[in-house]
């Protein structure tokens, strides 16, 4: 296969062999090419050159409604739901049951969902609205909804990153149910121990090419990583030690009605402070109130000794605070418009002015200082960031926050959909500002990483701090329990 | 606004949590209780007379706007699945030349098609529809086929279709039109038409796949081509179905006046929006409900009336309405949020 | 000769017919040839069309013009590029017109006031009326409804009571709306004043569909075809003849005149007449 | 530990210059080379003139189109801040009717403030500017406390601007107005209004904090407010800013007709967002140039002029007009796609 976009070879001579009855991951960096490899075997996007054989018959696909009625259903990567229909509207779209005058049977439609979901044993009712649910609840969804299809291959690409432990081990059991009736199932993900449990083979890719294929008996973790990224990653969390200093931040008893209540917690200079749980469980909330983006309803904000009504973003900023959001694509990148423009949006204030006039030399300097620094990978620094990968448009997002020499970092999810390279230069980055100082707030759904990073770990349960951890006495077991209550 | 949803809906774990909701239709019908609340007593107070109470005026407030009310369903299609239609109402002026030049008796001297005279009334409404109907299909096609912003392609054939209307005769009117054409525009006629077209649609959109596509393109484009709709061609048959309605509506607006006119229609299509965004269809697509739309036109033929009937002058008039749209759309959006807080 | 025209609207019935008549008068004539502009009631554009005749350096300039206020910037913009100009239709507000610059048309104070003059004579000068206005921003509806106003206010029509006044935006539906919504309010008249021939035909319309047309006049203004074929079978009582054929024969002939540098009047008055049941059969074949 | 990066263009570690590549407005004045050579060549044939080497006819073109182009510039603001405003037209109207009621000289009987005559034009001028600005204020107010779609709040604006507008006299026109004042709509006056309000916008849209911001809420508004924008206040800012310009508009056009009417600037609103669309403004947001809509302005002058120059029926001038608008955006986003792949 090969496909090109604009400026991107996506895919060059890709290959690919899936078995019946097996499970096989796809793994690779971000922008290897995964994605757009399914998206051509689910018909949305025709390739430019090359061919792929189902039940050994060469097929051409025109259109996802081609590759669904050949027997090949995807759940995509980004959430593919109608907000205001409901569950049964959702999943049965194009397929509803008729009643004899030609018009849809809602009852019936209702009964069948409902039917398919206690089959999968997911508990969402028929006849919710999409917008109702949480995100994990949608993620199900899409997979009910890939499931009633039916068909001989089922594509998944990464329909993990927006699902708890409770619900990931729930769609293993799925994924092996689907593997005993015989059906072929790809299987995308980041996340490394997940393919022991789950794969059966795993085809690793880099820079739109195959690069290697391996039976999961015979995996060797850091060869994989090798094969992604080309070299030997050896130190996944380089913690530095960095000295902590006074209590930047207090924050007591914060309370946002109905979303979350009573946290406090302290962060010191250098100090990073993890902030685990389930997905829901309010971290993100707390960070945006902190932030001012929602302000809270009640409690204190102390920063630097001094009691603040943090009223709005602006607000924070002054008071040093920078905030990378865990949405890039809703609350991060500005996607048409450059690198530069997206870094320097937030320093534009009078340090970088004249009578309102922006000082462009001076900042460019600065964002390509950054750039460098954090090695993003672009042609120029006037590249529109939508053709950047997503590894790459977090980077830009980190420089934002960085140039304004931010003394308190929020960072929500910093690596969220983040490959493995990516991963560990992003890490090494936060411990090298927590050593210069900065104090650090990392969110993170991935315990590894919170573990390998924190100074602290504060745990939360539906919206409410259950536990701050010390570095020492933190483990998966405490988190865990205490995440889960 | 929060970045984040902070209604804490549905619990972790995937529980979801249907609450009890009232519909939008509701909260607009409201609205238009209140408006003609709001006329009833000033009507007593300056007038000395109800407003409601009266079959007459009832007839009127919702035959005035009957024929905004079959362009507004079409548009509120278009604008559930996500576009817009500016050309309504130049496709009215359109469809009703060429409906009327059709519809004229032989008496009559100077007719535009001399041989084509006391033709039965159904050629001429048949030939308005498909006139409608190849204007609905343009605007479908340049869409589809250029992928350029339904603002600018139903702009183009707004000022394209007023052109051509104005040069099918040169600007003439057409008159002396048929008693059996003329009938289509008297009596309660049009608002059996209107009433019917959106019962119609009601059941359309509901109950059939071709409702469905539409609210699933217009909520999110690329997860209705993922999940095998053909967006394409749905768009262009939403276009042409609007097309259609608004040719409908041209072929009623010339049997009202017994005449066509090149100047017919001018500025209904922003009344036609303006009936189906008040009548709470989003313009971001997705979200909306004819019976919304039914209740926005109506609010409109109850101002309409109102004013005439409280004596208050043109100019006041136009000032309130703009007020009105304003008005109504910010309470149905207030009560909203007050709802899910 | 090349001519250019610019005309306040297209799709105006009156406005139509004059058109036509300088159309149809050009294509008698030798080497003439005619160029339509539409300013579709918008002065802005309508000055644009002068300035682009004016760099055409066509032979004359025939204006119809959306508003008379503007006639003295227009007159002195095409004077300074020495080329002839001929209004038609509405008065031009200069106090006086410079050579090369002629009027040809009817003086729109007559409409109004012939139009309520006989209205007051059929009423025998007492009674209620409402009275349907074109759209506000259009000077000849403000002309004519003032005209009303003004004949009410004379000795002879004291009697007489405007007791609604809207508009009803020149348009037949926007006319028999609003008839409609008066019926319904219980407003009583015994005869309906319009601005135009358009929305009397639309007030017919309701008072037909109400049965309240017998004993209720009914008085447009521009005898159109369609107003006449009202006027026969008894449902308008009044209407005013514009000779829109006349004015735009008259249109032509000047302006090929000043084009030739032969001297014309500075105004060439059309007189409107007024159409009655009584004076129909001379009006029928005229518009 | 470091990680190669294999795919990076220029030093390791630091970014090389961008990539050649021709910019948005090339391709929009590419457009308008075309249409000009397009009348070039047909007036040969069938005029026996050259349409461009006619001084006066050049200055036309610019000068028919200055109005629409001073509304353009803030409507461009406004479409790359995602919003939109379809009231600048009755913008134009109220602001014509008030400034030209202050520009009356005494000379005149019927003056609408006979104690107020005489005024020097800078009265006028800043009375109506401010006007502009109040409306802008209004529209930005109503977007920003209400959250109601723009679409919906400036059609509100705009039904109500003409209504007052037709209320301040009651629909009487406003003339003999002072020749200082007349002197702003005479000559090259407006044009040089337009070139130089459009200069000044293209230094703000590039290059001060006031065009980033409006650039960063149209490409993400939940973004620019997380960086620390005041999206709201923005907001009220730039749709000020617009209704000054629709005022600054509707006293040119009063000046260039030496009165004031309330039927002025009918559907300009429609032109300006043409304009800006065709120059290359999405609709969508974040993206457009002032230099952009400039050039959109152009073609439409240059079309306008073109058809008067070939003689073209005024029928078919409206029905080319909607094809040339659908066709220039087509083009332009043909030229894009092309280049890209
Ligand atoms: N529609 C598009 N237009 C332009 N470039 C694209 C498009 N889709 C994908 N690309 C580019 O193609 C390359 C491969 O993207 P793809 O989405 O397949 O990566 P991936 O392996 O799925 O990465 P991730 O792990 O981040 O999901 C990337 O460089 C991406 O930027
Ligand atoms: N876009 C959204 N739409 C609807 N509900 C949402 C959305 N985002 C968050 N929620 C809900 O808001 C609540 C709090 O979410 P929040 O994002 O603060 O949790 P979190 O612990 O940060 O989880 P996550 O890992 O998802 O970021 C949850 O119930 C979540 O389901
Ligand atoms: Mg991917
Ligand atoms: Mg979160």
């Amino acid at each position: 296969m090969r496909k090109e976009f604009p400026g991107v070879v996506a895919l060059d001579d890709a290959s690919f062999c899936l078995r019946r009855g097996t499970v096989h991951a796809l793994m690779g960096e971000n922008g290897a090419g995964k994605s757009t490899l399914m998206k051509i075997l689910a018909g949305v996007q025709p390739p430019d050159k090359g061919v792929f054989r189902l039940n050994g018959q060469d097929v051409a696909l025109t259109s996802p409604l081609d590759a669904l009625e050949k027997g090949i259903a995807m759940i995509h990567q980004e959430l593919n739901l109608m907000p205001y229909m409901t569950v049964a509207e959702n999943i049965w779209i194009r397929r509803e049951p008729l009643n004899r005058l030609g018009l849809i049977d809602h009852g019936r439609m209702n009964r069948m969902t409902q039917e398919l979901l206690q089959r999968l044993s997911i508990d969402v009712e028929a006849d919710s609205l999409i917008r109702d649910l949480s995100i994990s609840a949608r993620q199900m969804v899409e997979i009910a909804k890939a499931v009633s299809y039916d068909s001989e291959v089922l594509i998944m690409d990464e329909p993990t990153s927006a699902l708890t432990e409770h619900e990931v081990a729930h769609l293993f059991r799925i994924i092996k149910s689907l593997r005993e009736q015989g059906k072929g199932i790809i299987y995308i993900t980041h996340k490394m121990n997940e393919l022991s449990e789950i794969a059966d083979e795993v085809t690793v890719f880099r820079d739109g090419r195959y690069i290697g294929c391996m039976q999961t008996e015979r995996l060797d973790r850091d060869e994989i990583i090798r094969m992604m990224v080309g070299r030997e990653v050896t130190d996944m969390f380089p913690k530095e030690a960095a000295e902590i200093g006074d209590v930047v931040l207090a924050v007591n008893k914060l309370t946002l009605d109905g979303v979350f209540h009573d946290v406090s917690f302290e962060l010191r200079r250098g100090e990073i402070l993890g902030v685990a749980g389930l997905i829901g469980s309010g971290r993100s909330n707390v960070a945006e109130t902190l932030f001012g983006v929602t302000p809270a309803s009640s409690g204190s904000i102390n920063i630097f000794g001094r009691d603040i009504r943090v009223s709005s973003p602006q607000v924070a900023m002054d008071h040093g605070m920078a905030f990378l959001t865990e949405d890039r694509k809703d609350t991060g990148c500005f996607l048409n418009l450059s690198i530069l423009e997206n870094m320097q949006i937030a320093v534009l204030n009078d340090e970088h002015m004249t009578a309102g006039f922006v000082r462009q030399q001076g900042i460019t300097a600065l964002c390509e200082e950054m750039s460098a620094t954090l090695r993003v990978k672009a042609p120029g620094l006037y590249e529109r960031v939508e053709n950047l990968s997503g590894g790459n448009q977090q980077k830009v997002l980190i420089g934002r926050w960085l140039l304004t020499n931010p003394r308190i970092l929020i960072l929500d999810e910093p690596t969220r959909g983040i490959d493995v390279g990516a991963k560990a230069e992003i890490h090494r980055l936060i411990s090298k500002l927590a050593g210069q100082g900065v104090a650090v707030i990392m969110i993170s759904s991935e315990l590894p990483e919170v573990l390998g990073m924190s100074d602290r770990v504060m745990v939360m349960h539906e919206g409410r701090v259950t536990g701050i951890l010390d570095r020492s006495e933190a483990d998966q077991v405490s988190i865990m329990q205490l995440a889960a209550h | 606004m929060a970045i984040s949803n902070t209604g804490q809906i549905g619990k972790p774990g995937g529980l979801s949590l249907a609450k009890f909701r009232l519909p939008a239709e509701a909260r607009i019908f409201a609205v238009l209780l209140g408006v003609a609340a709001i006329f009833e007593i000033l009507g007593w107070f300056l007038v000395g007379q109800s407003f409601l109470a009266n079959k007459e005026r009832l007839l009127v407030m919702i035959l005035q706007v009957s024929v905004i009310g079959i362009i507004a369903v079409g548009v509120t299609q278009i604008i559930i699945m996500g576009g817009i239609d500016l050309s309504s109402g130049s496709v009215v002026a359109l469809t009703a030349m060429v409906s009327a030049s059709l519809a004229q008796t032989s008496e009559f001297g100077r007719a535009v098609f001399p041989s084509l005279t006391d033709l039965p009334m159904v050629v001429p409404l048949v030939c308005g529809l498909l006139v409608g109907l190849a204007c609905g299909l343009l605007n479908g096609f340049v869409i589809a086929k250029t992928a350029i912003p339904p603002f600018i392609a139903t702009l183009g054939v707004m000022v394209t279709a007023r052109g051509v209307a104005k040069w099918y005769t040169e600007g003439e009117p057409i008159s002396m039109l048929s008693d059996s054409y003329a009938e289509i525009g008297s009596g309660i006629t049009p608002v059996l038409i209107f009433l019917g077209v959106a019962a119609l649609f009601h059941i359309v959109l509901s109950y059939t796949r071709y409702g469905k596509y539409t609210y699933a393109i217009g909520a999110n484009r690329s997860a209705a081509r993922v999940s095998g709709i053909n967006v394409n061609k749905h768009l262009v048959v939403v276009y042409a179905v609007a097309g259609l309605l608004s040719g409908l509506a041209g072929v009623v607006t010339s049997a009202r006046a017994v005449s066509g006119q090149a100047g017919m229609g001018m500025m209904y299509e922003l009344d036609a929006i303006a009936a189906a965004v008040i009548g709470g269809t989003s313009l971001n697509g997705g979200l909306g409900k004819i019976t919304g739309t039914v209740i926005g036109v109506l609010i409109l033929g109850v101002v309409t009336s109102g004013f005439t009937f409280l004596r208050i002058d043109a100019y006041y008039q136009e000032i309130v309405k703009g007020v009105i749209i304003v008005v109504a759309v910010v309470a149905d959006q207030y009560r909203q949020r007050n709802r899910r807080s | 000769a090349k001519i250019g025209v610019t005309m306040s609207a297209f799709d105006d019935n009156f406005l139509t017919v004059l058109r036509n008549g300088m159309k149809s008068h050009a294509g008698t004539q030798k080497d003439v040839s005619v160029q339509f502009e539409d300013a579709q009631n918008d002065i802005g554009r309508q000055i644009s069309q002068v300035q682009n005749f004016i760099a055409q350096k066509v032979d004359a300039i025939v204006v119809n013009v959306v508003d008379t206020e503007v006639t003295p910037k227009i007159t002195k913009m095409v004077s300074a590029a020495g080329i002839p100009l001929v209004y038609v239709n509405r008065l031009p507000a200069d106090r006086v017109l410079p050579a090369k610059v002629a009027f040809v048309g009817s003086n729109e104070i007559d409409s109004g006031t012939q139009q309520m003059k006989e209205v007051c004579r059929l009423m025998n000068g007492k009674g209620n009326i409402v009275v349907m206005m074109g759209d506000l921003s259009n000077q000849a509806a403000r002309q004519r409804t003032k005209d009303v106003e003004d004949v009410i206010a004379t000795p002879a029509c004291k009697g007489i009571k405007i007791v609604e006044k809207q508009t009803a935006k020149w348009s037949r539906t926007e006319g028999r709306d609003l008839m409609m919504n008066w019926l319904s309010a219980g407003v009583k008249f015994d005869a309906v004043v319009s601005n135009n021939d358009e929305m009397a035909l639309g007030a017919i319309q309701a008072l037909k569909a109400a049965k309240r047309l017998n004993g209720t006049i009914v008085a447009g203004v521009d005898a159109t075809r369609d107003a006449l074929t009202a006027m026969k079978a008894g449902e308008l009582k009044v209407t005013v003849f514009q000779n829109a054929a006349g004015q735009g024969r008259g249109a032509i002939d000047t302006a090929l005149k000043l084009a030739r540098g032969e001297k014309v009047p500075a105004m060439n008055n059309i007189p409107f007449e007024l159409v009655t049941p009584a004076n129909l059969k001379n009006y029928e074949a005229r518009n």
